[in-house]
């Protein structure tokens, strides 16, 4: 099979990486989900235990 | 393990960026399949790793079981779970490399790409196979054979697949098996060293954002008692009315 | 001390009590093997008109023998520790003086038995129904073998740890299927060439009788090296 | 932690167990010499099973010392094995056999010799007064008829340790009475018996081990030190 001209593979070449970066960038994705959650529930607790704090005084 | 998180961030993203540049700066065009080729460069290095992922969750597998440490387990599930995402950019980047070669999306007589298909099938199962386990423990125990037997079975699906190829066409690697030049040599190695940094990264990050997790559940206990919890499968009782009754 | 430890039940003794009282209580019920059977010749028939073949030879002989044994295994590999888990066999098996390994021996034994019943029908059905000639039998039956114990040692494994999930049902075929290409790769390779139109062909025979040992030896280690984890609580 | 001595049938000490998040023994520790019975108590959930789950070797301590018979848990628990006759909320018989057949099956997985086995099946479908429904497939029988088959399979190789996990349960009055020369506290039998009922906690053992909610203590110590009215108020709320 002959190379195929560099214009033509660019695009092949391109699009490898570009599939690559996207994963890469799902999976930030989804972790910032994670980490948003993980937050969300941190706040919800920091407010439980300032809360009992006011009453245990 | 022992290099903190952000120790191996930085060291992937300066190998990754070096591995990048070398592959469009420094290696050679390829005398087949020119521009292509460096597809190789991205392709290979993730298929490498994830295999050796698979593996190493095997092995984080059978610590598990010897040890009976819940933390292996972890490594483990973490490991494959990154080798199966791994896997997808492998089996896409295969396409597109198989597209551009030959012309077609899927070529069924690659026998590397074809083992890693069937590889990457059997791990997906992994997934549902976990969680339809409810006991935790149990469950991490079963999970455990389960790497354990997959990773048992990736060496001879490759055998397997190799020898029912009639060996027809050539490989598409057949230069890396004969006189690649030292310099793709060089870029193959760096780029491939960057691929297993960035993975040891992630594995990193996720087993951090696990522990996360599981410290805020131990928070959230300590801090409301008498709540069900979420994931318990069986709701905690309300707090004891009869304890020190027995006077 | 007052009481000697009792010695061990040994191994034989507790695989032989297992698998006869399995194979007891399927000859009394009959759940699995005809079922196996019924969906075996009806796929078959099916084949017949899907491919709209009145005759099948080489490579598609082979696939179309070898995946329709394999689907009528999982009936019954589905099916295999749903005893033990139901009706409290797998405590009353942990509670005895017994190596555990007794226990998967006697199902992968008793799958084993189940498998050769099945071809026993099956294969005569598909010579009458798709070939010339009766002469690849005598072959093709050293490759059913090897592939039939590969078969009931990944299956007895992932049906004891399905059995313990809440998708039983869907687990097996699931992880099962995977897992056996290599061993459906190798059988239909050494099935291809005998089931050939001119008559029984051997080509690279040994090499895919060695690839059925291997996954055999490997997943009968696996196996027995695992299932005790399997049995803890 | 207390030292093994040779007429402690049972120690624990700190013995906990959980289910992923969720505590079922919460730091059990009790001593049990033998020949004696303990009677467990506790409102469901409250970890009775898993108690004796632990101590027929079914199930891993998560933390805690539990040495039975000398053995220590989960380490020694294959020298263990054979040496306990433990019943259950499940019967532990299949259904597609008859009740014989089960009991031959398990006097051959713990490796009774077979006339002696045979000789002892009769013997025990007697003294249960099984004789008529021995040949029978499980299934065909009531649940009064599996539990006397399922003590006729806990007794059959004569163990030193019964767990019983609510024995009476199914049983009438007469099944009640053929059971107790079995696995009643006579004969200096050791044994551990789950209950749900206080008084006949009391009145059957020795010691009383009361378990609350999340598998808490709520008491630990011989029956003769608190009345059935004391244990009665404590579990009046618990006890369904």
């Amino acid at each position: 099979m002959p190379a195929l001209p560099l214009d033509e593979a660019g695009k092949y070449v391109a699009g490898a990486y570009v599939v690559f970066v996207a994963l890469i960038l799902i999976y930030v994705a989804i972790m910032a989900a994670k980490l948003q959650r993980i937050e969300r529930e941190l706040r919800d607790l920091a407010g439980i235990a300032e809360r009992r704090g006011e009453t245990d005084d | 393990m022992r290099i903190n998180l952000r120790t191996l961030s930085i060291a992937s993203v300066v190998m990754i960026a070096a591995s990048l540049a070398l592959v469009f700066f420094y290696a050679p065009l390829d005398a087949d399949q020119g521009f292509i080729q460096k597809i190789f460069y991205l392709h290979v290095p993730l298929a490498i790793v994830a295999l050796s992922g698979f593996v190493i969750g095997g092995l984080h597998a059978i610590r598990h079981l010897h040890t009976g440490d819940r933390l292996h387990d972890a490594r483990s599930y973490v490991s494959i779970h990154l080798s199966v995402i791994f896997g997808v950019g492998v089996l896409l980047t295969g396409a597109i490399w198989a597209k551009a070669s030959w012309g077609k999306w899927w070529v069924w007589d690659e026998p590397t790409l074809v083992s890693f298909l069937i590889v990457f099938l059997l791990y997906a199962t992994y997934y549902p196979f976990r969680y339809a386990i409810e006991d935790p423990e149990r469950q991490a125990r079963y999970a455990s054979v389960f790497a354990i037997t997959a990773g048992a079975f990736v060496p001879l699906n490759f055998l397997a697949v190799r020898l029912a190829e009639n060996l027809v066409h050539p490989r598409v690697l057949a230069t890396a098996e004969g006189g690649m030049p030292a310099k793709m040599w060089l870029t193959f190695l760096v780029s491939i060293s960057g691929m297993a940094l960035l993975w040891a990264t992630l594995v990193r990050f996720e087993l951090t954002a696990k522990s996360a997790s599981a410290q805020l559940a131990r928070l959230r206990r300590a801090l409301e008692p008498g709540r069900p919890e979420r994931r318990a499968p069986v709701p905690a009782r309300a707090a004891p009315t009869i304890a020190g009754g027995a006077e | 001390m007052s009481a000697a430890t009792p010695a061990e039940t040994p191994f034989r003794e507790a695989f032989l009590a297992i698998l006869a009282k399995d194979l007891r209580s399927e000859l009394r019920t009959l759940r699995s093997l005809p079922a196996m059977a019924l969906f075996a010749i009806t796929a078959f028939v099916i084949f017949r008109f899907g491919l709209d073949r009145t005759k099948l030879s080489g490579s598609l002989a082979a696939g179309v023998l070898l995946a329709t044994l394999l689907f009528a295994a999982i009936l019954g590999i589905n099916r295999i520790f749903v005893a033990e888990r139901e009706e409290g066999g797998f405590d009353a098996i942990r509670l005895a003086p017994i190596d555990r390994t007794a226990l998967l021996g006697a199902k992968i034994s008793a799958l084993l038995v189940y498998l050769l019943a099945l071809e026993l029908v099956a294969v005569p059905a598909f010579a009458i129904f798709f070939l010339d000639s009766a002469a690849p039998l005598a072959p093709l039956a050293i490759v059913l073998l090897l592939a039939d114990i590969g078969l009931a040692a990944t299956g007895a494994l992932i049906s004891s740890m399905a059995v313990n999930s809440r998708a039983r049902d869907l687990l097996v075929p699931l992880v099962l299927l995977p897992l056996v290409v290599p061993l459906m790769i190798a059988a239909a390779g050494a099935a291809e060439p005998l089931l050939e139109a001119g008559g029984p062909g051997y080509e690279r025979f040994g090499t895919w009788l060695a690839v059925l040992g291997l996954y055999d030896l490997i997943f009968l280690l696996v196996g027995y090296a695992a299932f005790d984890f399997l049995l803890e609580d | 932690m207390p030292k093994s001595t040779d007429d402690a049938a049972i120690l624990l000490d700190e013995l906990r167990r959980d289910y992923g998040e969720r505590t079922a023994l919460a730091g059990v520790g009790l001593e049990l010499a033998k020949g004696l019975t303990l009677s467990v108590l506790g409102p469901n959930g409250a970890g009775k099973t898993t108690l004796l789950r632990i101590l027929a070797t079914l199930l891993r301590p998560t933390t805690g010392q539990a040495t039975v018979l000398g053995c220590e848990l989960p380490r020694e628990a294959w020298r263990l094995r054979g040496r306990i006759g433990y019943l259950g909320h499940e019967a532990l018989l299949y259904r597609d056999l008859s009740g014989r057949e089960n009991l031959r099956f398990a006097a051959r997985l713990h490796g009774i010799e077979a006339g002696h086995a045979e000789r002892r099946i009769g013997d025990l479908i007697g003294r249960v007064a099984m004789e008529r429904h021995a040949d029978r497939r499980v299934d065909e029988l009531s649940a009064g008829m599996r539990q006397r088959l399922a003590i006729c399979r806990c007794v059959l190789h004569e163990p030193e340790l019964l767990l019983l996990d609510e024995p009476a349960a199914h049983l009438d009055p007469e099944g009640r009475a053929l059971a107790e020369p079995l696995i009643g506290s006579g004969e200096g039998r050791t044994r551990v018996v789950v209950s749900h009922d206080a008084a006949a906690a009391l009145r059957d053992g020795e010691r009383l081990l009361a378990l609350d909610h999340g598998g808490a203590v709520a008491f630990e110590g011989a029956t003769s030190s608190i009345s059935a009215e004391a244990l009665t108020a404590v579990y009046a709320g618990a006890l369904s």
